[in-house]
């Protein structure tokens, strides 16, 4: 499989706090990787980095064999195909889901195509579409405010899918949901899976072990192993650090 | 030389005027995020404060009237302190989560503030007369010193002092440190945020009424004696970095020997325009102030 | 469709209100408001920037000033049979700055009343934006813009006239000012511009591009991991709000005959905001009848109480913010939720953002 | 359901037009009124009272609208005018000079007053002066100014140049030296007095060693006394404005500059401020004024005496105080004169006029409408107080444009 993301000792310092201390890591296409570890492992800053929220301090983060991501401000990487779901939702709250998928579907986003842009039939249909994929359809006109916290989940992880992502990035996903919520993010995730690459931070070991294809241990800053769930699991390295403090 | 020195001394003396200005504003707007668009009526409260301490001296005391000076200082801290007080138990607690509109409410009671001040002591301007001890200045090298500003300097210095100790050293203060860091947290661990909010209103209210009152030593007494200083205020603490005492303290000090010394080497109105010139562009190059922090919140 | 039904006889009412009004107001109440509805122009600017885009501006008098000098500088020649305005011979200039040159034309001058308030903005908004700042920074960062304009207009007094500003005009393309069919032209020119405006802004906040602006106010970061680069949208915004404060003052100056640097400061810029807040930050004709609605109690409160006028807006603006934080439109808005309080819950839902939003 | 929303919105929008209504009140409410008054009908006839009430100017400006209302009420205890009770409406100016033309146009076109009493700074009275000309109004504006202008609809109760600025520069050049430094609000008057004050200079040979402005409300002054320390004048020439007096010279004084090493002479400092700069610091200082409260004439005495007993022991007259007071009196001389309240008529009739007023003898000048007026040199005494140490004995001519001096002509116009 190729590669469509290689993070290549990757550094972040805080100010003296060493967050990330030379990560060198891969994504495939096509897979569905977890990134897991203990709070404070350096997970939700890898994905800061690769989006931009946050800037490196050394390292390179190559994309789809040939972007410099570190390079390009936030709002490129994005047009590159490179989105990010964040851990607290991160809708508009004073737009409705309509029009939260009305700003986020791919388009040109550049000032004047906005200015001039007219909703077309097409589009329309897409967002209707995807409003019933995510169960939002019938809400579709009400303030994105007055939904609750799973419809707000999907609400963001719908407005990540209608930007056809090459490479989707999501940060806890399913934190705060019920059993039933889980399921079916879960499953939108591995539908998702067929047509962009995924990488997950995730602390619910069920849900990894569910719908991971590959899973990558980070500790410290570090990249501590990687393998499949299976390989994890009996790594010893990593019961001592991780799974045997979490049980 | 003694040119170059004297004007640094001038440029300090105006940096502790503006500090002493804009620290009461530091922690109201710095670590309160309220926009306290009446800070300036504070001042003012605190000049006329120690205007009637004045003529009460005069009349009824007239062999202490040397100390009514030093004595204006607490009082006018506490007048100042307490109509803060007032002000955020009545309008400032509505506001906590609506900084523009704080601004825009603050500014009313600004306007109610003058108003009110003209209508007790008249439109024209009041006269504070130094206390003896406090004329003349300090000669040195054939440079003059004024005692006032050496005395307004160490004022300076003494309120800066007080606010450490108090944040750093007392319960109360760090109590306050705990609320501006982080809310929820402070008030999960028992902290009362309401009584701490109050405080610190009151004590940044405080601070722009002992800066009226040494004001008095330099300026003019009238009701719209604190708009003179408002955007001075703000613009300190925004060049210091929203929040950060010790970047309070070197932007007005940096600001009044930057100014005085643009001002000797033009006039005051290109010196003016300059200093805020420069002001815009250094926060475009450091939009946090000198000291600023990173954030890992999103918006 | 009801709800586009309700907007439309809100504005039919408003502009019917306006039309009508010089009948029934002496000319003196008719130029007032004239004055007030070129406020109403500024304050719909800063309802686009202020309510829908979340940018706080303390420094709209800038443009405001800008626009109204543009204008003010052509009537002032037109007014100088010499060629040269009087402020200057007593500054002892004989002979017409460049800059004024230019001015003799109307066109340029009307041009350049709009464009330059714009393009300062636009410059200023450019880099500001781009470094990222935001929030209460931008805001003191215009209230040194205002700072460092005013000191310049009073400063350089040989070509702005200084602090008293540019005034003592005639005649208008050769027509008397002070006529009262010219008078009544302008109010109708100034009725149809602000119409405009509302009109354009209103469409503007219902298209892609205002749920653009709401999303800034909203989150701006977010957008941006949404593949936008906010800073043009926000420059853009920012300067249409200024190239309107700037036709604002063209529209001024005709009527009012004067501008100052004082209309520069800080207290214009903050009132300005105040307009928008009393009316309805979050509504366009919320903050046109705010800026109309504010002045003419600022104006019957000090002609009622010359003495304690302040002290009673003081109150008002207290009072609106604390009370109404969307303003009156916000109070309309509550008044009529509870009207339609038997009606099914899903309307009322609706109702909170056809004004309000 | 659609025709209840448009109920509401009728509802709602009627709320909005109750809210505009206020305005349409007083709208109706003026004209009445102003037909009630129509100047000649009636028995009270109505004059305008625009000063600044509030802001940054209504620590001076307070005091005049004191003195003409004191004025109006001692002629309506006296029998009024043309046996009409005067009416003041009073507005505020607020500091702000658009504010003036739009209370200006509303004296005149609403409450159809028969002549305006109003205006400190020179920006205010620029405001007004149009408004005046296009209503064919009047306005009287009693503050020493920079001279250049004779509004046909105005006159200018206070000193124009050659009665104030003039004299003193030649007074301080005889007594005090010839080294001047100028220092200025950054304003029309102080830059055209010091252009008038260095043309004058160099033709008697004085020499400007500095000119110095600083912004509106400034109130740092330690760098412009450096600037003083460093060029040594004989003498400062003060044009400063309002609060920034009071913070030039407590911190002139305290940087060890008393009046014995340079004295300062101010045109913009009067009794009334003295008062809130404090005597300490101005004594031994000198003003150039037309007026002092101790100007010693008998109508003088009985002036303090009243405006004292009407607003208080504490309070002190000066000299714009008292154009103020003239003002009015001025205007009721000139309307008796023409027996009608008319504007026209009343200019034409004011030429010539005398009175005795606090300061002496004043007249109208028919032809610029400024008066004649005593030019005085006072001394800050210890009780805050004006000693005249030099005046010009007789009333001078005003001259708003220097026409009359050789001098000046270099100066445009």
């Amino acid at each position: 499989m190729q590669e469509i993301l290689s993070c290549r000792n990757v550094m972040v310092d805080f100010s003296g706090f060493k967050a990330l201390q030379g990560v060198n890591l891969d994504v495939k296409k096509g897979e569905i990787l977890f990134l897991i570890g203990p709070n404070g492992a350096g997970k939700t800053t890898l994905l800061d980095v690769i989006c931009k929220k946050t800037k490196l301090t050394a390292g390179t983060v190559l994309f789809d064999g040939k972007i410099s991501l570190e390079k390009l401000p936030e709002y490129k990487i994005v047009h590159e195909g490179v989105v990010r779901k964040f851990q607290a939702p991160s809708i508009f709250i004073h737009l409705t889901p309509f029009e939260n998928l009305e700003i986020a579907m791919k388009q040109k986003k550049g000032l004047f195509s906005i200015l001039l842009a007219k909703m077309s039939r097409l589009e329309k249909e897409k967002i209707d579409s995807l409003l019933n994929k995510i169960g939002l359809f019938d809400v579709r006109n009400e303030t994105a405010s007055s939904l609750s916290h799973g419809q707000k989940q999907w609400l963001e992880i719908g407005m990540q899918l209608i930007q056809e992502p090459k490479l989707l990035l999501l940060d806890e996903p399913i934190a705060g949901m019920s059993g039933l919520e889980r399921t079916k993010t879960g499953e939108l995730m591995q539908e998702i899976s067929q047509i962009c690459t995924v990488l997950v931070v995730e602390h619910d070991m069920d849900f990894v072990r569910k719908y991971s294809t590959r899973v990558i241990v980070m500790h410290e800053g570090k990249v501590l192993s990687e393998g499949t769930m299976q390989e994890i699991q009996e790594n010893e390295e990593v019961k001592n650090v991780y799974l045997g403090r979490s049980g | 030389m003694s040119v170059i020195l004297m004007q640094l001394f001038n440029g300090i003396s105006l940096g502790s005027i503006l500090l002493l200005v804009a620290l009461g504003l530091a922690i109201t707007f710095g670590q309160m995020n309220i926009i306290n668009m009446a800070h300036g009526e504070f001042i003012m409260i605190g000049a006329y404060t120690t205007y009637v301490l004045q003529q009460v001296f005069q009349q009824q005391f007239p062999d202490a009237f040397g100390t009514y000076f030093l004595l204006a200082i607490p009082v006018a801290f506490l007048v100042a302190a307490f109509i803060g007080l007032l002000m955020e138990k009545t309008i400032v607690k509505f506001l906590y989560e609506r900084p523009s509109d704080s601004l825009l409410a603050t500014w009313g009671v600004s306007l109610i503030l003058q108003q009110t001040a003209r209508s007790i002591f008249g439109a024209p301007n009041v006269a504070v007369a130094a206390p003896e001890w406090l004329n003349g200045g300090l000669s040195l090298a054939g440079m003059t010193f004024p005692y006032k500003r050496l005395f307004i300097l160490g004022l300076v210095l003494l309120s800066v002092l007080f606010l450490f100790i108090y944040l750093y050293r007392t319960n109360s203060g760090r109590r306050m440190k705990a609320v501006t860091m982080n809310r929820e947290m402070a008030s999960c661990l028992g902290v009362s945020t309401r009584k701490v909010d109050s405080t610190a209103f009151a004590i940044g209210s405080g601070l722009a009424g002992i800066a009226g009152c040494s004001l008095t030593l330099l300026g003019s007494i009238g009701p719209t004696l604190g708009t003179a200083y408002i955007v001075d205020a703000f613009m300190i603490v925004v060049l210091g970095g929203v929040g950060k005492l010790k970047g309070t303290i070197l932007a007005g000090v940096m600001l009044g020997i930057f100014s005085t010394f643009v001002e000797f080497s033009t006039s005051a109105t290109i010196a003016k325009m300059i200093v805020f010139a420069v002001i815009i562009l250094f926060l475009q190059w450091k939009p946090t102030g000198f000291a600023g922090v990173r954030v890992r919140a999103l918006d | 469709m009801i709800k586009k039904y309700r907007q439309g006889a809100y504005y039919g009412i408003f502009f019917l209100f306006l039309s009508v009004a010089p009948f029934f107001l002496t000319d003196f109440r008719a130029g007032l408001l004239a004055k007030f509805l070129c406020y109403g122009i500024i304050a719909v600017g800063i309802s686009l920037l202020w309510g829908y885009t979340g940018i706080l501006s303390l420094g709209h008098g800038v443009f405001f000033g800008l626009g109204a000098y543009c204008m003010a500088m052509y009537l002032k020649l037109e007014a100088s049979p010499s060629g040269i305005p009087d402020f200057m011979e007593w500054n002892g200039i004989t002979e017409l700055p460049f800059i004024w040159t230019m001015f003799k034309n109307p066109v340029f001058a009307i041009a350049a009343a709009v464009l330059v308030p714009s393009l300062i903005a636009a410059f200023i908004g450019y880099v500001t934006f781009k470094n990222r700042i935001k929030g209460v920074f931008f805001s003191i960062i215009s209230q040194a813009v205002v700072v460092v304009t005013v000191t310049l207009f009073i400063g350089a007094q040989q070509i702005t006239g200084g602090t008293s500003g540019l005034t003592n005009f005639f005649t208008v393309f050769q027509v008397p000012l002070t006529d009262s069919g010219t008078k009544t032209i302008l109010y109708y020119v100034t009725v149809f511009t602000l119409f405009l405006i509302m009109a354009l802004s209103f469409g503007l906040t219902k298209t892609r591009f205002g749920k653009i602006l709401i999303a800034i106010r909203d989150g701006e970061n977010r957008l941006r991991f949404l593949g936008y680069n906010p800073t043009g949208y926000k420059v853009f915004i920012y300067a249409l709000s200024a190239a309107f404060a700037g036709l604002a003052g063209v529209l001024f100056v005709l009527q009012v005959g004067i501008i100052s640097p004082e209309m520069m400061g800080i207290i214009p810029s903050v009132e300005m905001v105040l307009w928008a807040a009393i009316g309805g930050r979050f509504s366009i004709l919320g903050a046109a009848a705010g800026a109309i609605l504010t002045n003419s109690a600022k104006s019957y409160l000090s002609e009622s109480y010359p003495e304690f006028w302040t002290i009673f807006l003081g109150a008002l603006f207290l009072v609106v913010v604390l009370y109404l934080p969307n303003g009156l439109a916000g109070l309309v808005e509550k008044v009529k939720l509870r009207f339609a309080k038997k009606e099914k819950k899903e309307e009322v839902k609706h109702a909170g953002d056809s004004l309000v939003s | 359901m659609g025709r209840k929303k448009g109920l509401l919105a009728i509802v709602v929008m009627s709320m909005l037009l109750a809210a505009c209504s206020s305005q349409i009140e007083t709208a109706t409410e003026g004209t009445e009124s102003a037909s009630k008054a129509a100047v000649s009908d009636g028995d009270s006839v109505k004059v305008g009272i625009l000063h600044s009430l509030s802001g940054t100017m209504a620590i001076s400006e307070v005091s005049l609208r004191d003195a003409e209302q004191m004025a109006i009420d001692e002629i309506n205890a006296d029998g009024g005018v043309l046996g009409k009770q005067i009416e003041p409406v009073i507005e505020d100016g607020a500091s702000d000079w658009p504010t003036y033309a739009e209370k200006a146009r509303k004296l005149l076109q609403e409450d159809k007053v028969a002549t305006i009493f109003g205006g400190w700074t020179s920006a205010s009275r620029k405001a007004m002066l149009p408004v005046v000309e296009q209503n064919k109004g009047l306005l009287w504006y009693p503050v020493q100014y920079e001279g250049m202008e004779a509004s046909p609809n105005i006159f200018y109760t206070g000193a124009t140049t050659n009665q104030q600025i003039v004299p003193a520069v030649d007074w301080l050049l005889e007594n005090e030296g010839i080294k001047f430094f100028l220092i200025g609000s950054d304003y029309v008057f102080p830059r055209t007095a010091n252009q008038i004050i260095n043309a004058q200079l160099k033709a008697k040979g004085g020499k400007a060693v500095a000119e110095e402005y600083t912004p509106m409300g400034h109130t740092d002054y330690n760098t412009v006394i450096s600037k003083i320390k460093s060029s040594k004048p004989d003498v400062i020439f003060n044009t400063l404005n309002g609060d920034s007096n009071v913070a030039f010279f407590k911190q002139l004084k305290d940087a060890g500059i008393t009046a014995e090493d340079i004295p300062v002479l101010s045109v913009s400092v009067a009794e009334e401020e003295i008062r809130g700069i404090g005597t300490d610091v101005l004594e031994g200082h000198y003003a150039a004024w037309n007026y002092y409260q101790t100007t010693d004439t008998p109508e003088n005495k009985s002036f303090v005496d009243n405006y004292k007993k009407k607003y208080g022991e504490d309070r002190v007259t000066a000299d714009p105080i008292e154009a103020a007071y003239t003002a009015v009196y001025l205007w009721k001389a000139a309307v008796e004169k023409a027996g009608s309240f008319e504007v026209d008529k009343v200019k034409a009739a004011a030429g010539g006029i005398e009175f005795k007023a606090p300061s002496g003898v004043v007249k109208v000048d028919g032809e610029n409408q400024h008066i004649y007026k005593t030019v005085r040199i006072g001394q800050v005494q210890g009780d805050g107080q004006f000693k005249e140490v030099w005046n010009s004995g007789e009333a001078v001519k005003p001259d708003p444009y220097l026409k009359t001096y050789d001098w000046a002509s270099g100066l445009k116009k």
